[in-house]
């Protein structure tokens, strides 16, 4: 099917961009409206359902070399910035100097995740070198971040954050206006040295807090897609309502619910208590019927369930908690409870994040499924913003955690569950060396096969043996959009694929 | 008079600011910042306290609390409200679009009002104890028992099953395309005029009742007035000073206050600003939204015992 | 008999009008303007003028229910001004007050018995419950009531009983003096009787001295043993009963009396008129030199100039008038 | 002189949640053409609900006018329309109430109160009907009548605002004014302004006039026949003089002798009525001041006095007793 | 002032004699219908909450995936919701939460308000002033913002929620009150009981609340309809009570409102039980503030 020029393709977003700073940001209310005025150096490949196939952007190649530790990127000669300059390594060099190499006082939001470069150079105007401290192998899905926008070097010489207020990209759409509290308008960018790019011949990106509201743009054909996701139930009303025009597309989402338990805190520094409460969860039956009421699915363990190092259903399910036989699961739980000396009726609190979906359903599940063991769980529900800071100070006895990523990745994903002096973000407060070494192996492994034996060697020691923390579902992306909507591929990461450059609109 | 008016008027500055120091501490103590909300509520796991350090020293969050307060205070002085906190713009900017939404759809949720209450509301008190008035009060009473958003939910899938009507996704100031402007602000200024009617209703049916028993009123009829202007000329004025009080105070509810309505009518109004701006911890706007709501309060009590003098010459006289 | 009760002199109460936090007042009301007065022991001195001249707030003064703004009010040569606050809640006890309006002065949501024994308790005069008990049986008696009146509240009695009442508490603390605030006018006709009756009862059996303010001259001419005319917060005349009816200096005074209508249409065929013109000037900007001037039928040029001071005339017989 | 109004054996009631109030029960009185007749009683009695009842103003629905006739120029007041109500009240019959201070409408000006009723029953237009209503002003003695007009009724002293009520219930040329207590709320020296006014102006102008009033020294001022009522009856008819100089009921002797009076030498102890004015709720079976009366005989507990002459058919009284208590004074 | 005179005569009159108080009901049954019918939509609501375990035919938590969102039937008579919870064990159980938040926040939010106007009325002069304008900074405070960082600061759960409720309520009654308050302090029997030498405290205690009790009991019914109805609200918005307890509000959030076109019972009972509620309170006070204020009787 020939793509179309023309058209514009509208679209809410649940939240605004908070700057048009992508350095700095960490929301998709930012990459959905403000992706599209840009390029990255590399990218996923558009049309990878599994979102982590590199692909080039701004690099047309790179190679690697000296044993891993230096990367070499070929970038594209003829692209050119909006304001007319030519795009060249310098600026790609002053972009990644941003963020890697901020100067002091400035912030940088991305710095940690780059700490295995040393520096980059930039020899010529189309090379650009990395060079590492030692090999990663998850160096090139780092650069794969759809926040790593290429700005002007010129213009971040004079103003570090001129970007914060400012757009001024290279990208197939070129800014038109921000409306606050309303809109975001491009329209195409008639020199994108991508030939024949984009189809569109603009975009709005509408701001709808409330996700009925969405729901009824896109049931009312005003707007075309949600690029977030809907709830299942929003997709069977609109696939009732609209029919074919409604097509929809789903895919394992590569964010999750965790449960921290707080090691600090008796009874939980026993791991039998700890495993009771993964036991008591019957995640086979919720996946079948939360899955119909939230934007969760798939039973899954560090890895998102359909990516290269997830672990097969087969050997997940002989992970405690994971097991299909809910009875019996459920017996073992109480005897480890018994045996941990936790009585009957035993009362505890949980955290919640003060944020419907999926959080609640998920919390009054897992409340509900401790209640069958014995336990009194009772659920205190926390202000968003105020969340992390509580959870943080280890004020709590178990809470919901959360992970996501733009990219499925061991070392991405795994980081996480670090001991807590090499990761503050591992709100569970434990130290396991053990679990730090297999993390270490397996990032240093290139071995495909290999690695995936040692990671699944960290998840049984993370979620059955110690049971530091718990996984809950796997989230699931859920995108009914409009059918004419076309080149546009969902991926696990609801911050990928929206440069919008390969989508074009049916007649 | 002049001496009255402004007497009130500087009696609204203790208010004020008895006000902004009121939100600029309760946010100081509510836990959390803009920088916390804004850097791990995204779940990240590469946040480093660093990274917080800088942010908050750009915003000036490290300096001392009085440091920080009389800086906005004298901002505020030259009402220059500052730069959002969480976008970095002037405030001026992230308010303007959204105060004349509330604006308008608290004029016309006001006219609604009115519209309905004053009618209702003298029928019922003539019509005292019948079934016409016990149908008013029931009507009028179920308005105030129908939580907005309920309602707002009911009218929707009505119009959506029955209309197939939807709400629209942006709003559309009336300067632009005013009949689509009305057409989108005319349902939630209904759902919100009838609860807001529900008060002035029973305000000027008891008013009215009050002004009924009134010994002037007797004296009108005593003249061989006939009864359409006694309740006009003589009882409609006297009965409408309370009225306007609840209107007033209503109205300036409205402003700030219609946060279900507007998230069930998706309209980005002042009211989902408010709830945004303070769990994004935006203190400078959140601060700036409470005194700009405080302000419509005050101004519009100030401006309904302005009204009050006016219809009624005892106090005019003061 | 001659020995001094109270003494009231030069009292000034000034109500500011308007103004507030920042405005400052913006009038003032002169209720009552530079008033002097004795009472003696066992006597009834009457307190007469036309509404708002300023009797109840003279009568609040001394009170102490209203700060003056100056002047003294000696009782048995104290002052009560300027007396600490735990002297003067002890002092009460010996001034008491009936109030105008019979029902508003008692608390509705307060037994007979219970209002009536309130004051024997925290004055600790019967300290004793059941004592106390048999005390408020025996003042309900005094003013005529039955026994079963303590149970009742305000609202189940009549306004001449619940009057009854307020004389009740007033006589509780065995006070001196009692001021009465119009204590009749309230009433019905066919009552008032029935309650002067009581008062002057109640005086003679326990030696009591009034206050007696009221608007009602023919009441007041039964009652007072002395009378002192007010108008417009200044005295005009005070004198004997009889001296001031039969022979009033002051020509508020006569116009006062004779406005009086008497209950005998043949004598009131016969009787001159005087009707004064104008109305009542208010206190807020009061009218200069003698405050009478604009309505007195023999006001003379420097009447509208001069303030005419309070002089004895006859004796014991003081006006405020050049021209008496 | 022929009756002007003839009230004949009104009777008005109230439903309240006490029981049913006999406010007015079974009264007759009349008045003729140009005299003053005062309607004289406690508070209480029934003298207002009277007055109201003419003006068929009697608060609805609590308040009903059960039985009886009101004979205006001939025709029963009772009978007439809504309508043609309204063409009575204002125009032939005006009214003032007792309370000046509440009467006037504070938010509508002076001017405005006076020409309404000129507006609707002489249909005249604003120019005439103001410069009626500045004549009304100068005639009840209101000073600077021209920019009175514009203010507002607390702009007014109270006796500026009785004077008021008086011009506006002459506006129309009523031929009948129906006072219900027009001084009580004022000073005494205001109350001889205002009372002076009204005989002067029904005597210039002819109108008629009922005074309400518990004054019994006002009645003797101005009143050419006098009714007392007690407990929603009349108990004693008869011209001013008859009545002070012979009174016939019980109760007005009372009344007569529980007053202190200035013209008398004082006494050393006033007599008053002993006992409590009655509940009108819980009306005693036959007269209604028996309990409280010292010529009380047995049947004045069972049954109901009728108004009746003595001899002269201008003095009647509701009493068994009257010819002992006659006697009694005369001797 | 009139107001309370013949008011409070109403109030004040413990009558000893036997069922008095059922011939009042009788009596207000009779003559305000309307107060009648919202008094028994109360005493339904009472007498549900309180006996809600012996009504509800589930247990509120108790989930049953097996029977999501089934539509009523003879097994759920308001059918489920998305947990498979029965509704109408939720509604019941919901009362009872309604009546705790109600009763709690109002009875807080206008006893202290009464406090507070009563004090102020009395000690007058700066104290009123400052107390004055103490007030008017909270009364000008947004509702929800005073909400919200109430919730923010102590966090979710049923106290919090009553606090959140009751704050905002205690400026609002401590202005009633003040004003029928500074009346009662100009009554004569404050002056008589001045004048005899009380004590400020027993004057204030003894001789003025007591005399505010119509505009407390105004303002109490009032806020409860209120507090009803803002809990309902703060829980739709996330802010009030939390699942899994069962509260109105909350029923009526984020699942309701996605089903409505397919499950509709789930947001149709409990609103109608938060209207029933609501309007139950607003009859019965509203024919309260009537019968206690005389100047409002028909008679
Ligand atoms: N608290 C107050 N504030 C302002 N003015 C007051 C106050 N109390 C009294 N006044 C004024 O003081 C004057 C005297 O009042 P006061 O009550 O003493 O008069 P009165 O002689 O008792 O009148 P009445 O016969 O009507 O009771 C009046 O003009 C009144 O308006
Ligand atoms: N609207 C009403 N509802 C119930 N009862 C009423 C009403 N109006 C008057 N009454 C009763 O009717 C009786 C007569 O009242 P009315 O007003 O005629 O008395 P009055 O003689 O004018 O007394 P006053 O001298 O106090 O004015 C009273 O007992 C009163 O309680
Ligand atoms: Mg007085
Ligand atoms: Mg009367």
């Amino acid at each position: 099917q020939a793509q179309r020029n023309g058209g514009e393709l509208v679209f809410p977003v649940p939240s605004e961009p908070p700057s048009y700073d992508g350095h700095r940001e960490e929301t998709f209310g930012l990459i959905h409206p403000i992706a599209p005025f840009y390029n990255t150096l590399l990218r996923v490949d558009p049309n990878d359902k599994g979102g982590t196939k590199p692909y080039p952007s701004i690099a047309e190649s790179w190679k690697e070399s000296d044993g891993g530790r230096t990367y070499t990127f070929k970038i594209r000669s003829g692209v050119k910035f909006h304001d007319g300059s030519d795009l060249t390594a310098r600026d790609v060099k002053a972009s990644y100097d941003k963020i890697i190499f901020p100067a002091p006082g400035v912030g940088s939001t991305r710095k940690g995740q780059y700490a295995v470069v040393e520096k980059i150079e930039a020899p010529d105007r189309s090379t650009v070198v990395f060079r590492l401290k030692q090999p990663s192998g998850s160096f090139i899905a780092s650069l794969l971040s759809p926040y790593n926008f290429i700005y002007k070097a010129d213009i971040l010489a004079k103003d570090p954050n001129w970007y914060e207020k400012n757009i001024m990209g290279s990208g197939p759409f070129t800014f038109v206006e921000h409306v606050k509290g309303s809109h975001v308008v491009g329209k195409k960018n008639a020199n994108y040295w991508d030939k024949g790019k984009p189809y569109l011949d603009g975009f709005r990106a509408i701001f709808i807090r409330s996700s009925a509201a969405q729901v009824a743009a896109v049931r009312g054909e005003r707007a075309h897609i949600q690029f977030r996701g809907f709830t299942p139930a929003d997709r069977d009303n609109l696939k009732s309502a609209l029919g074919n025009k409604i097509t929809v597309q789903e895919s394992a989402w590569d964010c999750i619910l965790l449960v921290a338990i707080n090691h600090e805190q008796k009874p939980f520094d026993d791991k039998r208590v700890r495993r009771a409460l993964t036991l008591a969860l019957d995640r086979h039956q919720a996946s079948e019927s939360l899955s119909k009421i939230a934007i969760v699915k798939s039973v899954a363990g560090v890895q998102v369930p359909g990516t290269p190092f997830a672990t097969p259903p087969g050997e997940l399910n002989k992970l405690a908690g994971y097991w299909t036989d809910i009875n019996k699961s459920r017996a073992e739980a109480r005897r480890l409870l018994k045996e941990a000396g936790v009585p009957e009726g035993f009362q505890f609190t949980f955290k919640n994040r003060g944020i419907p979906m999926p959080y609640e359903p998920l919390g009054v599940w897992m409340i509900d499924q401790w209640r069958q063991v014995g336990l009194n769980v009772k659920q205190e529900v926390i202000e968003p913003a105020a969340y992390f800071g509580v959870i943080r100070k280890g004020d709590y006895q178990a809470a919901m955690d959360f992970q996501c990523g733009y990219i499925v990745e061991p070392d991405l994903d795994m980081y996480k569950f670090l001991s807590a002096d090499r990761n503050p973000a591992n709100y569970g407060r434990y130290k396991d060396p053990v679990l730090d070494a297999l993390y270490d192996k397996q990032s240093g492994e290139t071995n495909v096969e290999k690695r995936k034996q040692i990671i699944r060697q960290f998840e049984k020691r993370l979620l059955d043996e110690e049971a530091h923390y718990l996984m809950t579902l796997q989230w699931h992306r859920i995108i009914p959009h409009s059918s004419k909507v076309k080149g546009w591929t969902v991926t696990p990461s609801h911050y990928l694929n929206n440069t919008l450059d390969t989508v074009w609109l049916e007649q | 008079m002049l001496h009255y008016i402004i007497k009130r008027l500087l009696l609204m500055i203790p208010t004020l600011f008895g006000v902004a120091v009121l939100i600029f501490l309760l946010l100081r103590v509510v836990p959390g910042d803009v920088v916390e909300a804004r850097y791990m509520s995204q779940g990240s796991q590469f946040t480093s306290q660093d990274l917080m350090n800088i942010e908050r020293k750009k915003l000036g969050l490290d300096q001392p609390l009085w440091k920080q307060f009389t800086s906005w205070m004298g901002g505020v002085l030259r009402l220059d409200f500052g730069l959002s906190m969480w976008t970095g713009s002037p405030i001026t900017e992230e308010i303007k679009l959204r105060f004349a939404l509330s604006l308008q759809l608290a004029v016309m949720a006001t006219v609604v009002a009115t519209l309905l209450a004053i009618p209702l509301g003298i029928l019922a008190a003539v019509k005292q104890d019948t079934w016409i008035d016990y149908a008013v009060r029931v009507f009028s009473i179920a308005g105030l028992a129908m939580p907005s958003f309920w309602l707002g939910i009911l009218m929707i899938l009505v119009m959506l099953i029955v209309f197939k009507w939807l709400p629209p996704m942006v709003f559309t100031p009336f300067w632009v395309d005013p009949w689509e402007n009305l057409a989108q602000l005319i349902w939630p200024a209904l759902a919100v005029g009838y609860r807001y009617s529900a008060v002035a209703t029973r305000m000027m049916r008891s008013a009215m009742l009050e002004v009924l028993r009134e010994d002037y009123i007797r004296t009108a009829r005593a003249k061989g007035l006939w009864l359409k202007l006694i309740l006009t000329r003589h009882a409609m004025k006297n009965a409408m000073l309370p009225v306007l009080t609840v209107i007033g105070l209503e109205f300036a509810f409205l402003m700030g206050g219609l946060v279900v309505t507007e998230q069930v009518f998706n309209l980005n109004g002042l009211g989902m600003l408010f709830v945004e701006a303070i769990s994004q911890r935006d203190y400078t706007l959140t601060q700036a939204l409470v005194l700009i709501v405080a302000a419509v309060f005050i101004f519009v009590n100030f401006a309904t015992d302005i009204a009050y003098a006016w219809l009624d010459p005892r106090i005019r006289y003061r | 008999m001659s020995d001094v009760l109270l003494e009231v002199r030069n009292l000034v109460k000034h109500f500011p009008v308007g103004g507030g936090m920042f405005g400052g007042p913006v009038a003032t009301v002169r209720a009552v303007d530079d008033v002097s007065f004795t009472v003696r022991r066992g006597e009834t001195v009457g307190l007469v003028g036309e509404s708002g001249c300023g009797k109840t707030t003279t009568g609040r003064c001394i009170l102490q229910l209203e700060r003056p703004t100056s002047g003294q009010i000696l009782f048995e040569g104290t002052d009560l001004i300027t007396l600490p606050a735990e002297e003067l809640r002890v002092l009460r006890r010996r001034i008491q007050v009936i109030f105008q309006d019979p029902f508003s002065s008692l608390n509705p949501r307060m037994t007979i018995g219970q209002i009536l024994a309130e004051p024997l308790k925290v004055h600790r005069i019967i300290p004793e419950k059941t004592a106390r008990a048999e005390k408020v049986q025996e003042l309900l008696a005094q003013v005529g009531l039955l026994s079963q009146h303590a149970d009742r509240y305000p609202h189940q009695l009549s306004g001449g009983q619940r009057q009854r009442v307020g004389i009740a508490r007033a006589l509780a603390t065995e006070p001196s003096l009692i001021i009465c605030d119009e204590p009749v006018s309230a009433l019905d006709v066919s009552i008032q009787a029935q309650i002067i009756n009581l008062l002057e009862e109640l005086q003679s059996r326990l030696g009591l001295t009034y206050l007696f303010i009221a608007h009602d001259l023919s009441v007041v001419r039964h009652i007072s043993d002395r009378v002192v005319v007010m108008y417009l917060g200044k005295i005009a005349e005070v004198a004997d009963r009889t001296a001031l009816y039969e022979s009033p200096v002051h020509p508020y005074t006569r116009a006062l009396l004779s406005a009086v209508p008497i209950p005998d249409p043949k004598l009131e065929a016969s009787r001159e008129h005087t009707v004064l013109r104008g109305e009542v000037p208010s206190p807020l900007n009061p009218p200069s030199g003698c405050v009478f001037h604009p309505r007195c039928p023999i006001a003379e040029p420097r009447c509208s100039a001069e303030i005419p001071l309070l002089r004895e005339i006859h004796p014991e017989h003081r006006g405020a008038c050049h021209l008496a | 002189m022929a009756s002007l109004l003839e009230v004949r054996n009104l009777q008005t009631s109230f439903s309240t949640a006490s029981g049913v109030v006999r406010a007015v029960d079974g009264v007759s009185w009349d008045v003729r053409e140009g005299e003053t007749v005062a309607l004289v009683g406690e508070s209480g009695c029934g003298k207002s609900v009277s007055a109201l009842s003419v003006m068929r103003l009697v608060a609805e629905p609590a308040g009903r006018i059960e039985g009886g006739q009101i004979l205006f120029k001939g025709r029963d007041l009772l009978l007439l329309s809504d309508e043609e109500m309204r063409h009575v009240r204002g125009r032939e019959i005006a009214m003032i109430f007792q309370e000046p201070m509440t009467s006037l409408n504070p938010v509508l000006t002076i001017g405005r109160q006076l020409t309404e009723g000129l507006e609707i029953h002489m249909k005249m237009a604003r120019e005439p009907a103001q410069a009626r209503a500045i004549e009304l002003l100068g005639m009840v003695g209101i000073p600077d009548p021209a920019r009175r007009l514009g203010q507002y009724p607390h702009h007014f002293s109270g006796g500026m605002r009785q004077r008021m009520m008086i011009a506006m219930a002459l506006a129309c040329n009523p031929s009948l004014i129906l006072a219900d207590e027009p001084t009580t709320a004022l000073d005494v020296t205001i109350q001889a302004q205002i009372l002076e006014l009204l005989k002067d102006l029904s005597r210039r102008l002819g109108v008629a006039m009922l005074i309400i009033t518990h004054n019994l020294g006002v009645v003797a001022r101005y009143a050419d026949r006098v009714n007392v009522m007690y407990a929603g009856r009349i108990i004693e008819q008869a011209s001013a003089g008859d009545l002070y100089g012979d009174p016939q009921h019980p109760y007005t002797l009372g009344l007569l002798r529980s007053v202190p009076r200035l013209d008398e030498p004082r006494r050393a102890h006033l007599a008053p009525i002993e006992g409590q004015p009655p509940d009108l709720t819980r009306l005693p079976p036959g007269c209604a001041f028996a309990p409280r009366c010292a010529f009380r005989v047995e049947r004045c507990a069972e049954a109901v006095p009728p108004l009746r002459s003595l001899g002269s058919a201008e003095h009647l009284t509701a009493c068994w007793e009257a010819e002992r208590l006659v006697n009694r004074a005369a001797a | 002032m009139a107001v309370t005179k013949e008011t409070l005569d109403r109030l004040a009159t413990p009558k000893p004699e036997r069922a008095r108080w059922l011939q009042a009901t009788l009596d207000f049954t009779r003559q305000r219908p309307l107060g009648a019918i919202g008094a028994a939509i109360i005493l339904v609501m009472a007498v549900v909450g309180l006996s809600a375990e012996w009504l509800a035919p589930y247990d509120a938590l108790q989930t049953d995936y097996g029977a999501m969102l089934a539509a009523p039937s003879g097994a759920h008579w308001l059918g489920t919701d998305a947990y498979g919870r029965d509704v109408f064990s939720r509604v019941i159980f919901g009362s009872r939460t309604a009546l705790i938040v109600g009763l709690g926040a109002s009875i807080i939010g206008a006893t202290l308000g009464a406090l507070i106007g009563v004090a102020s009325a009395f000690f007058g002069g700066r104290i009123d002033l400052v107390v004055q304008r103490i007030m008017d900074v909270l009364i000008s405070f947004p509702l929800i913002i005073l909400a919200l960082a109430v919730v923010a600061i102590l966090g979710t759960g049923v106290q919090n929620v009553i606090l959140a409720i009751a704050i905002p309520m205690i400026p609002r009654c401590a202005r009633v009150v003040r004003s029928s308050a500074l009346a009662v302090r100009e009554m004569p029997y404050v002056d008589a009981a001045r004048a005899a030498g009380f004590t400020d405290a027993r004057i204030v205690l003894r001789h003025m609340l007591p005399n505010v009790t119509a505009p407390y009991l105004i303002m109490l019914t009032a806020f409860l309809g209120q507090a009803i109805l803002l809990e309902a609200s703060l829980s739709f918005l996330g802010l009030g009570v939390q699942e899994p307890v069962a509260a109105w509000g909350l029923m009526l959030r984020g699942a309701a409102v996605e089903f409505a076109e397919t499950a509709p019972w789930m947001a149709i009972f409990p609103g109608l039980a938060i209207s029933l509620a609501v309007f139950g309170f607003n009859l019965f006070g509203d024919s309260l503030r009537d019968a206690l204020d005389p100047r409002l009787r028909t008679q």
